[in-house]
């Protein structure tokens, strides 16, 4: 069987993988590459589990094929914390207990990283409907989005 | 095994989606066509990836409208202040489907070829107006928006055709657009009904055109004319709003299904074309 | 350091009798319908071994299937918890939960 | 709240979590994480049938695939009599929970696993699935619970007949029990009221919704000897129902917990790890299991849905004199609906002299239930606290003043027979009246309910050590996987006691190899069970470091105590110069008689019950039937708040599971028995969007029986919530529906008919 020979950059870091077709970014991420971070909650897109970035683009890696990011920049959770340093989102989850079971924790930091870059002072309502797409069974969300406000005004100082 | 090809210009595109015998799916943004392969509700021997295509990617102004590419992405779409200025309507309703994460790769053109009845981002398309230009292997040709899906999951897109772009006509000076859907969450449904209305002002405050559309009340997105009608002539007053409502309703021809009722379908989409139409009658009469 | 909690050890005193209370299906099943039963005994084992004499079988019965109240704590599996001379013990379904 | 006037050092403090790096990095390893070399996949085989016989499976031409490396069969499992044994802790009869696993002559379900297959990859074993011939003959199915209880019902089980009714009926039927619980005279009490309401609710079964699907990795030695890595509520669960599924010494099975994407009670039980035990058995090669999100909603186990009758009688100053409920919970495939702390907990609430439960616990075709936050008392809650809440309005009283006024209290009798012990149910109510969100002004349909909820909270059988290194520092460690935080529950207990810095101590969840039996992850018990285990070993490595002290010192050990983690001579606990800290003496171990290590290994009797008021403000769109929450306090009795942080954050997510029960959630099914809804696209779980933020306020009435006062937390904060949210709706539209979900067709349809 022919495989897709992929070249990419994860993280930074220059990345050449094969792949079927049928493979999703979140299947090579996962099983070919080791980048575990990335969870699977759906394969179908409504969870949020599997968020990564692509091309400074916001998406379900689930819902993209590994063929086509051929070229492009992907970043997953596993590039959020600069070596040894924590994101500041990464460090006011911990210090806020914005999570239990920690299963949506990547893929809701991933989306909140990219929403500060868009917008460094969103007010909840902006928070709340920009991580819609993000599921949590545990918390309830208000922690959540109470520690993406925190994060956000540390982020602005 | 199932192919994939990343064309860069149309006539490649045409030619692999041309091939006899072979059943290759276009992939704009996927998230409807990945799911559907994964679960089986459809079948694939190729994947014909077309946002490498410059032209399906790009929204540039022509003939003080709007071109769009069929795989631009929701989220490109939001970041057009021009468009969302001239057309509020239509990025409302592409901005509604699925989330922010889905967002950065649903396309408007992914959107109508999927052939949902309830797509989010069809009925403002068609209340304003919109022209797609389809290619294949016959050429290119234009059609109005509300001739391409024909039934659920149906086109009217011939073998080996596929969507190259949408036209937005020039709003008119007094005009506005609005799209609201009903979804029983604030988001992450499949709108249980949808309506958008496009209307225009001549000078002293009265309808001179409108157009309705309704979405997930039917088998496929309304033009309800009758209820553009209802609004003509009038200063979009309560009675004008009711009477239209009333038309809106009178065209649903609803299912009850997992996500709603023929009698919820049917009253709502008389309640959301009124809300609607205040919101775009707001935006007609704000504009200079 | 922390004390134990109290009320975890230790027997009682003897005057009067503890009173077994049982649901009346568990009672028409296994004492004839009898409800309310006083037993003279210092803990719960010997408790359980007085209504088996009396109610052959009853031992068995509450073996595995149910958790036992003793003055209002419940205990999944008793065996020398104490019981008091005014102690009131009920026989209860097992639980457990999410 | 945070730790103000806590006379504790660590306990009540909001530290950070010691597994909580690895969690927002990614690095933590879940179900699904883990890989072994030479690791294959494998897939399960789910009937498309809701209820059908096998009469034959033909596996010859998927064998035959090049890549299939084993397939399993019901004739691949040993063939289990049927009869109820003593589970962990609760009966459990594993005929059932095989014939759950992989079907044994009939499949009861769409979705029910009737083969599995382990193959070199994904799309082989998919394939193979494919080829594998199983010729079903159809039955006729049976889906909703009031259907189910028809005498021409079509029967599940041959060989069911209905315990708890005497004489017992000759034929078989889907009743699998009923169970009633009597206090005082009902008849008698309905007599003397003076008000009485009565009314009909229905509740649609939920599930419990963790994003993570069911995962697994087993591995099967030449030598028979299993080791299995999954994420579930108990390793020590995983073992025994392996073992006891499959015949296997308890011995001969090793299960290392992976960190647990959510359960919430449905990770009690197994679906998988028996088949990929017997897959990698069989190919001799290590098998991952992962279901998709369309396997859990179609073969794991919601909850029950249900059907309640409720009466209530009152005086008309409020007092209850009298309260009747018969409910029939639906139990999926198998027996085991929560009917019986449905009944239990219904009342549980009120002093009421003369109440009387009724439950039934019944089968249908649909996924076997399985536990989910305080089993059984939603449903029960929901119908009862809706009732108290039209008799409120009848009675033109405040709700909370009604419930005040029947509040139990410490020696109320329970209707399941004991006297409540030192409970803080009032409190609760206290709080809440005296909270500025039920005061605050609400406008045109807006709507304010409010609700009250119990549940008893369990202990049971729990094992700890704390292990003191040379360094001072300490391991605690113990076997429930951590679901929410509880490794820093555990770290915070361990800490106050032994009087060292939090940061000193490590906790880990170990492997049933490596620490003492320990049961579920569930019932609201760990912190209260296991905590109380944590805090008996760290006491024994006191006793043990004062023991030590007392060689140094050529002392007797009474003359030493223990404080702050130094041990000071009794007489003279000025004298500095005679101090030992916990650190010197571990340095010392050696010479005074070699490592020092603590354990405790309990039995937990005595877990504090738990009550909670909820206030819920809702909106509702008279147009669309649409209801949003706008506001929502949560004020549970928590005993104490080892770790307030994440005590809130059980309050939080409890409330907001409910509110999601309460307007959209359910199961749709069509006429042949299938699920129509098995993803999160249309199984509606509340997204962050349609939530406002939810208030808490913790009481603390210490649990006599704890250390340090834990009450469970988890199970409770789901139980007021279907009537609070049920309750504002009602207030708001001026109608009131009593079938949930409360969806918007539903309450369109009642708003425009009414």
């Amino acid at each position: 069987m022919s495989k897709h020979h992929v070249s990419t950059v994860i993280n930074g870091e220059p990345i050449e993988f094969l792949c079927e077709t049928q493979q999703t970014l979140l299947d090579v991420l996962r099983d070919e590459l080791g980048f575990t971070g990335s969870k699977e909650g759906c394969g179908s897109g409504d969870c949020g589990a599997c968020s990564v970035m692509v091309d400074d683009r916001l998406v379900c890696s689930c819902l993209v094929l590994g063929a086509e990011v051929d070229g492009c920049r992907v970043e997953t959770i596993e590039g959020v914390a600069a070596g040894g340093n924590l994101h500041p989102l990464q460090q006011v989850f911990l210090n806020e207990a914005a999570l239990q079971c920690g299963i949506c924790t990547p893929g809701i930091i991933v989306a909140a990283k990219a929403l500060l870059e868009k917008n460094p002072d969103p007010n909840e309502e902006e928070i709340r409907f920009w991580l819609a797409g993000n599921l949590c069974r545990c918390t309830g969300y208000d922690k959540i989005v109470k520690a993406v406000q925190q994060a956000a005004a540390i982020m602005r100082s | 095994m199932l192919t994939y090809n990343k064309p860069t210009t149309v006539d490649e595109a045409v030619a692999l989606l041309k091939q006899p015998g072979t059943r290759r799916r276009v992939l704009a943004g996927g998230t409807d066509l990945l799911v559907q392969l994964r679960s089986g509700r459809l079948q694939a021997e190729g994947i014909v990836d077309i946002k490498r295509i410059p032209e399906l990617q790009n929204i540039r102004e022509e003939n003080g409208g709007f071109r769009i590419g069929a795989a631009v992405a929701g989220a490109a779409l939001g970041e057009n202040a021009a468009l969302r200025r001239m057309w509020p309507g239509v990025v409302e309703g592409a901005n509604l489907i699925g989330s922010t994460q889905i967002q950065g790769r649903a396309s408007l053109g992914g959107n109508l070829c999927n052939g949902s009845p309830a797509a989010d981002g069809v009925p403002a398309l068609i209340a304003a107006g919109v022209r797609c230009t389809i290619a294949g292997p016959g050429g290119r040709r234009e059609v109005p928006v509300e001739s391409v899906v024909v039934g659920p999951g149906k086109t009217s897109l011939a073998e080996g055709e596929f969507l190259v772009d949408f036209y937005l006509p020039a709003q008119a000076a007094k005009g506005g657009d609005a799209y609201l859907r009903f979804i029983p969450r604030t988001e992450m449904d499949i709108a249980v009904v949808g309506a958008a209305v496009n209307l225009v002002l001549d000078a002293s405050g009265v309808c001179t055109a409108a157009r309705v559309s309704l979405g997930a009340v039917a088998p496929r997105a309304l033009l309800v004319e009758a209820a553009g009608k209802a609004l003509v002539g009038t200063r979009v007053d309560d009675a004008a709003l009711d009477a239209m409502a009333a038309a809106a309703r009178a065209a649903c021809a609803p299912i009850n299904d997992k996500r709603g009722t023929i009698e919820f379908r049917t009253h709502v989409a008389g309640v959301l074309a009124k809300r609607a139409a205040k919101i775009a009658l707001e935006r007609a009469r704000s504009r200079a | 350091m922390i004390p134990p909690p109290p009320g975890t050890g230790g027997g009682f005193p003897r005057h009067a009798m503890a009173t077994v209370i049982l649901q009346p299906a568990f009672a028409r099943r296994l004492t004839g319908g009898v409800t309310n039963l006083d037993i003279d005994a210092t803990d719960y084992q010997a408790l359980v071994e007085q209504l088996d004499e009396q109610f052959p079988g009853f031992a068995e019965a509450v073996a595995s299937h149910v958790a036992v109240a003793i003055d209002g704590q419940i205990y999944p599996n008793p065996l020398l918890e104490p019981i008091g001379p005014t102690s009131e013990v009920f026989f209860l379904p097992a639980l457990e939960g999410g | 709240m945070g730790n103000e006037g806590n006379k504790f050092k660590w306990v009540g403090t909001r530290q950070v979590r010691p597994d909580g790096v690895d969690k927002v990095t990614g690095q933590a390893t879940y179900g699904a994480d883990f890989t072994l070399p030479g690791m294959i996949t494998g897939k399960v085989l789910r009937s498309p049938h809701a209820h059908a016989r096998i009469r034959s499976i033909d596996t010859s031409a998927a064998a035959a695939l090049p890549g299939v490396r084993a397939i399993v069969t019901a004739a691949d499992f040993p063939d289990l009599p049927s009869e109820v044994v003593a589970g962990g802790e609760a009966p459990v009869n594993y005929r059932h929970v095989s014939c759950n696993t992989i079907a044994r002559d009939k499949v009861l379900y769409e979705g029910h696993a009737v083969a599995a297959v382990a193959a070199t990859s994904t799309a082989i074993a998919d394939e193979a699935l494919a080829l594998i011939k199983v010729d079903y003959e159809v039955l006729p199915h049976v889906i909703d619970v009031a259907d189910a209880m028809r005498d021409d019902a079509p029967v599940l089980h041959d060989d069911l007949i209905t315990s708890g009714v005497d004489p017992a009926p000759k034929k078989a039927s889907n009743i699998a029990s009923r169970t009633e619980f009597v206090l005082g005279d009902v008849a008698k009490g309905f007599g003397e009221a003076e008000v009485v309401i009565e009314r009909k609710y229905t509740t649609q079964p939920v599930h419990q919704g963790y994003i993570e699907p069911h995962a697994v990795v087993a591995s099967v030695a030449a030598d028979g000897m299993a080791t299995i890595w999954c994420s579930s509520q108990g390793q020590f669960m995983v073992r025994e129902f392996c073992a006891k599924l499959l015949k296997l010494d308890d011995a001969s099975i090793r299960v290392i917990p992976a960190e647990i994407g959510g359960g919430f009670g449905g990770k009690t039980t197994v679906y998988l790890e028996p088949l990929a035990l017997v897959l990698s058995r069989k190919s001799g090669r290590p098998v991952r299991m992962v279901m998709t999100r369309e396997e859990v909603f179609r073969a794991s186990g919601p909850t029950s849905g249900g059907v309640l009758h409720v009466k209530l009688g009152a005086k008309h100053d409020g007092t209850l004199v009298a309260a009747d409920i018969e409910l029939a919970y639906q139990a999926g495939a198998f027996p085991g609906s929560p009917a019986i702390p449905g009944c239990m907990t219904a009342f549980a609430c009120y002093d009421v002299p003369n109440a009387r439960a009724v439950g039934y616990d019944v089968v249908s075709n649909r996924p076997k239930c399985a536990a989910y936050r305080a089993p059984g008392a939603p449903l029960s809650a929901f119908a009862v606290e809706s009732a108290m809440d039209e008799l409120a309005l009848q009675l033109k009283m405040d709700p909370i003043e009604l419930r005040l006024k029947n509040a139990a209290k410490e020696g109320t009798r329970a209707l399941y027979g004991p006297k409540m012990p030192t409970i803080g149910f009032v409190e609760t109510l206290e709080a809440a009246k005296a909270h500025p969100h039920y005061s605050a002004p609400l406008k045109p349909n807006q709507g304010r309910g409010v609700a009250s909820g119990f549940w008893f909270n369990i202990g049971g059988q729990s094992s700890a050590a704390v292990h003191v290194n040379e360094d001072g520092t300490a391991v605690v460690v113990s076997g429930n996987p951590d679901i929410g935080g509880s490794r820093a529950s555990m770290a915070l207990m361990a800490a106050e006691v032994l009087g060292i810095d939090y940061n000193k101590v490590k906790p880990i969840v170990a492997d049933t190899a490596s620490v003492g039996y320990s049961f579920l992850t569930g019932g609201s018990r760990v912190t209260f069970a296991t905590g109380k285990a944590v805090v008996d070993a760290a006491n024994d490595v006191v006793s043990q470091l004062r023991a030590r002290a007392a060689k140094l010192w050529k002392c007797d050990v009474e003359e030493v105590v223990w404080k702050d983690g130094v041990a000071y001579p009794a007489q003279g606990q000025t004298d500095t110069r005679t101090q030992l800290s916990l650190a010197e003496i571990a340095a010392s171990a050696a010479r005074t008689g070699g490592p020092i290590s603590g354990k405790a290994c309990i039995n937990a009797g005595g877990a504090g019950p738990g009550f909670g008021t909820h206030i819920c403000d809702v909106e509702v769109d008279p147009e669309t039937g649409r209801s949003s929450v706008i506001r929502y306090t949560v004020v549970q009795d928590v005993g104490r708040a080892i770790h307030p942080s994440y005590c809130e954050g059980q309050l939080q997510g409890g409330a907001v599971q409910g509110i999601g029960w309460a307007l959209n959630e359910e199961y749709l099914y069509d006429d042949k028995g299938r699920l129509l809804n098995p993803g999160f696209l249309d199984y509606r779980m509340p997204v962050a969007s349609d939530m406002p933020m939810i208030d808490t306020v913790m009481v603390e009435v210490p649990n006599p029986t704890h250390p340090f006062g834990v009450r469970g937390v988890g199970e409770v904060p789901i139980v007021p919530p279907l009537a609070a949210v049920a309750n504002a709706v009602a207030r708001a539209a001026d109608v009131r529906v009593n079938d949930l979900p409360i969806s918007p067709p539903r309450l369109l349809s009642a708003i425009l008919h009414k």
